[in-house]
């Protein structure tokens, strides 16, 4: 009933962490069966260790947070060597976001983490809203994306999701162009570009001034976006922005999304994830659904 | 590590927009160290929304027969998230994740032995479920703690009854005036605890070198359980295998410059 | 020690209303005395009278709200004979918004409402996005932009704001478009497009299916944006977006606006305008500052 | 039209997920009318935040004596704002701006006369005012009053005591069998008012077209003032001057066939 099947994805339910809002699994992991989800989404790779951006990272705004932490990652080999062979001897799928200021890190860390047995498929991240050099091209002119996501998908030995930046004019044409470049599906919404001021010391909260707004806040934004997109591909979506319950999630399927990723309600509650899964199928048989694919794209197909 | 609504046992202010607040659950049972937080979600009222994110609060201390830890906080006036907790009221329950953290190593103080407890203004809270701890283990505890202004002094008496306890007031409107670092050289100790501004904390790990000195640190967070990467310090040690810490899950106490400050 | 004075509108203090939520002054006017606001910012007027979109034309979100009313109004004439006359025996300073779907319908309106007496300045709407029609390439595209200024400024006899889109990849180029063909201020920022689905009827909500988002959900994507414009440009911005309290004027402030508008705040609150205007001095004396515009972009300043 | 914090003085459901506000203030001084609304504001709790819009409520009755209004409401279920105000208790406040919008004119039936006034679900509250308001005018009033299901009734012997009370059940688990259309036939009137879902009006607009009817209508609102335009609709008559209502200050309560519904 809520199963559902993507390119390298048999999800036995559509719900996943979001990346970067899960690490690499080991935290929830000690606090529930991390079996129970449909898979996994680990945080952004990249070729070489980054620590990130300065500290604050994170500031609360209304119904929503922002965020730079910038990537922070111990890098591919370590990835590969330390946090893959532990998420290998669970049976949830594994999507591996990966991320880099250069073509060439893309493809460099696409080859490395793609070939990793633990790993179902790729996530590119071409929407980090706080990388300062680099990154910011990918993410907003759809020839740019579109080249760096043939070249991925050249040296993937897996399917390679793509995840779109929403700080666009045109989300239709990135998609599209995407989708033509030979991605096997798109992830959608990154975070909104936002800041925060404080009123005391009177500079952005943020050490790295702006950052990637997230939570409830922009669920109406990543609606719209899927609504418009999912009408005009024929990849499957991975729905994000502002989940929090089991509503959430029709309401993205509904839009046309085929799964969904859960980011910022994990901080609020840990174990929002498997929650949802819970509440997923009591919510379809109170609307007298039988399996959740129906519902993909309902509230536009005719 | 467990999500509970905990009920609300007693609520007061008890000093200048400090509140102390009890709360009683299962939780309790699972702290193992002072020093200890809970991450605390906060309800709204009818003009102000509840807070997206859980607030860090350290545990004050715990009582293990009656199931009750104490928490004392701040209340960071209108429009903050601790400003709405100040309306909870006796009876009603708080969302509280928790015990996360690392706290301070009881044991690194070998009995006999002296420890300096010293606290700067709400970081005072997790020291006397430390000094608790300390002084049940025949530890002799001295406590210097600092605060802005007279109206901001709290938790003297409990203090006094578990040691020697010198306050002092930025201000001099109460106790002796000056900050913390000012009294170290009259008092002997063989080990040393802190928690407080990081300026004093920063003072402290350039005076006491040559002790044992465990430092609690704040970081704004939001998982508040090691995921997020939001509350990361980087290590003093460039070759650190991981160069930084997690102030959450890592800490939030550490050992002297074993990471910036 | 909270007077501004702009292009055209000497502010008396520097928070109006923002253009839809306040109609032509009338309801508000019925509820406390509209001279002691800085400005009123009327509803969008357009050529020849509009009915809008069908309800719903409002949906709740979380800290926010859509709307697609679709410019509902009299027409420019019916607001010159009904309306402004009402306005012009008030002493508080007028800024007009008006909006069009076709160069021309802009250029004949702001003919019409700069002439008269009422108006202090206009605000050039270029960015609806619940317009069918039309409309889009104005609010998003930096040459179709800023020749629709060009145009505007040659016949309007007062300052003309340009009210930019937030659903742009590149603010500052439209910014920068519209200061170079003459506008005198911008206006930031209009609403996020968005989209909410009822889950009952499987439908979006609104009968228009998209609609605008505003509210404090958008207040962190407006600071970033006036942040970033307000280094780029010299002419002044009336900043505006989830507005609430004093504290969010001082934010707005601090980010680079020299006024702001209060929205979706005052269906909350219809008193919160006047409010936001006595809390506004107690705020600054409790801060130190003793006149508003030094906090003019401090957040960026050295 | 003013904007106050109001006190709970009684809140229980009376029906399945109907609920019965009884609130004290100021505003009651100024209702003009039955049928007018009031705007609500909702307070959050730890795992709900408050919804940013208010939310339109008929005013069921009033009483100037004792400054009270009452509210009848449906709760929405999880996630809804309505369902939040179920948590509101006695002695709390809530913040209300009203009254507003046109209600029932009542001088519209000339006494002697005969009033019909027909509800169904959640319209039927602002019609029991209206028929207090008549019947102490000396006017007859009949009601026929719908509801889906036995579990749903609610007010029938208040409105019992006012005049004759047909209560129907669209699955006749009470009362007799059916909608409120199918008694129109048997029951003698002069003027009739109806609150209830737009199919219901909109067959009673069909049949009773040789007397007076006001219907009572709902819209999404975000100002409940007259200033956002949300919850306008079109005039039937497409010469009129202006070609729309506002529901929230034109109305609620309009001539029958006056706008399109
Ligand atoms: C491990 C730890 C233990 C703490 N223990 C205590 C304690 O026992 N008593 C006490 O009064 N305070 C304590 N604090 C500080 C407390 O968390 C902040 O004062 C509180 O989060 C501020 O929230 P607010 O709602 O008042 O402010 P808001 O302005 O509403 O907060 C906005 C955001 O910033 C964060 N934030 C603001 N200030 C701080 C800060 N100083 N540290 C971390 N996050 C911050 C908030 O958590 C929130 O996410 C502790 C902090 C940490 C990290
Ligand atoms: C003039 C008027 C008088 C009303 N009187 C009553 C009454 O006496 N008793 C009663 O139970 N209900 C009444 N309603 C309907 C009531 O306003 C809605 O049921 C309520 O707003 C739904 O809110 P929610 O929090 O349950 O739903 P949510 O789903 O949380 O609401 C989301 C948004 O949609 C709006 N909305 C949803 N349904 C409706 C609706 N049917 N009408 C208008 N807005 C809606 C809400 O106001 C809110 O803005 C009245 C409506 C109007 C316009
Ligand atoms: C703290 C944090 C870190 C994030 N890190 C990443 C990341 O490394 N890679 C990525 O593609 N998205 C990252 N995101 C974006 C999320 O995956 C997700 O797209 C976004 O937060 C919207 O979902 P949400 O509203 O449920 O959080 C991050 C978000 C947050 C809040
Ligand atoms: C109901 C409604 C109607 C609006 N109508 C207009 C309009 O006619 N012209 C315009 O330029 N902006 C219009 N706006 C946008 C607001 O002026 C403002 O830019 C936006 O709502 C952000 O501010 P806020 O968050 O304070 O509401 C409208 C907004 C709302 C909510
Ligand atoms: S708060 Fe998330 S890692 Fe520490
Ligand atoms: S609700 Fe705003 S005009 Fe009626």
């Amino acid at each position: 009933m809520i199963e559902v099947h993507l390119p390298g994805l048999d999800l036995k339910n559509p719900v996943m962490p979001a990346s970067g809002c899960f690490a690499f699994g080991a935290e929830y992991g000690a606090l529930y069966d991390l079996n129970e989800l449909g898979a996994v989404t680990i945080k952004a790779a990249t070729l070489q260790p980054r620590f990130g951006n300065s500290t604050p990272r994170v500031a609360e705004t209304p119904s929503g947070m922002l965020n730079a932490i910038g990537l922070q990652n111990p890098g591919a080999d370590q990835i590969i060597k330390n946090e893959l062979p532990r998420l290998e001897k669970q049976k949830v799928p594994v999507l591996a976001n990966i991320a880099g200021s250069e073509v060439d890190d893309y493809v460099a860390t696409a080859k490395k983490i793609s070939r990793h047995p633990a790993v179902n498929a790729l996530e590119l991240n071409i929407s980090c809203p706080n990388v300062k050099h680099g990154g910011i091209q990918f993410g907003t002119v759809p020839e740019v994306a579109a080249e760096l996501t043939y070249k991925v998908k050249a040296v993937s030995e897996k399917p390679v999701y793509v995840k779109l930046s929403p700080n666009v004019t045109d989300i239709v044409a990135m998609a599209k162009a995407v989708e033509a470049a030979g991605a096997d599906g798109l992830s959608m919404i990154n975070t909104l570009l936002g800041m925060r001021i404080d009123l005391h010391t009177q500079k952005p909260v943020l050490a790295n001034l702006t950052g990637g707004l997230s939570g409830p806040a922009i669920k109406p934004v990543a609606i719209r976006m899927i609504y418009e997109v999912s009408q005009k591909v024929t990849i499957p979506i991975i729905g994000m922005g502002g989940i929090q319950n089991a509503d959430d999630v029709i309401e993205f399927f509904l839009a046309g999304a085929s799964a969904v990723a859960v980011g910022t309600a994990n901080f609020v509650d840990p174990f929002v994830c498997p929650k949802i899964i819970k509440e997923l199928p009591e919510k379809l048989n109170t609307m007298g659904v039988t399996d959740i694919n129906e519902l993909i794209g309902r509230s536009w197909k005719k | 590590m467990i999500q509970e609504d905990m009920r609300v046992m007693a609520h007061e202010e008890i000093a200048d927009h400090i509140f102390e607040l009890k709360l009683q659950g299962q939780m309790v049972q699972q702290i193992t160290e002072p020093g200890q937080f809970v991450h605390v979600r906060i309800s709204g009222k009818t003009d102000a929304v509840a807070p997206l994110l859980r607030r860090p609060i350290s545990i004050c201390s715990a009582d293990v027969k009656s199931r009750t830890l104490t928490l004392i906080y701040r209340s960071g006036g209108l429009g903050t998230g601790t400003e709405l907790l100040t309306h909870t009221r006796t009876g009603d329950t708080v969302d509280v994740l928790g015990p996360l953290g690392h706290g301070f190593p009881v044991s690194e103080a070998p009995a006999p032995a002296r420890a300096l407890i010293i606290g700067g203004g709400v970081g005072v809270p997790p020291l006397y479920g430390l000094s608790q701890a300390l002084a049940k283990r025949g530890i002799q505890v001295t406590h210097v703690l600092g605060f802005r202004s007279a109206k901001d002094v709290f938790y003297q008496t409990d203090f006094e009854e578990l040691g020697k306890t010198f306050v002092m007031t930025e201000d001099g409107t109460y106790g002796r005036c000056g900050r913390v670092t000012d009294l170290l050289e009259t008092v002997p100790f063989d080990i040393a605890y802190a928690c407080g501004p990081t300026p004093m904390l920063r003072a402290l790990e350039q005076t006491i070198t040559d002790k044992p000195l465990f430092v609690s640190l704040e970081q704004r967070m939001a998982c508040g359980i090691g995921a997020c990467m939001a509350c990361v310090t980087q290590t003093t040690d460039p070759n650190d295998a991981k160069g930084y810490r997690r102030v959450c899950c890592d800490g939030p106490v550490f050992k002297a410059r074993e990471v910036e400050l």
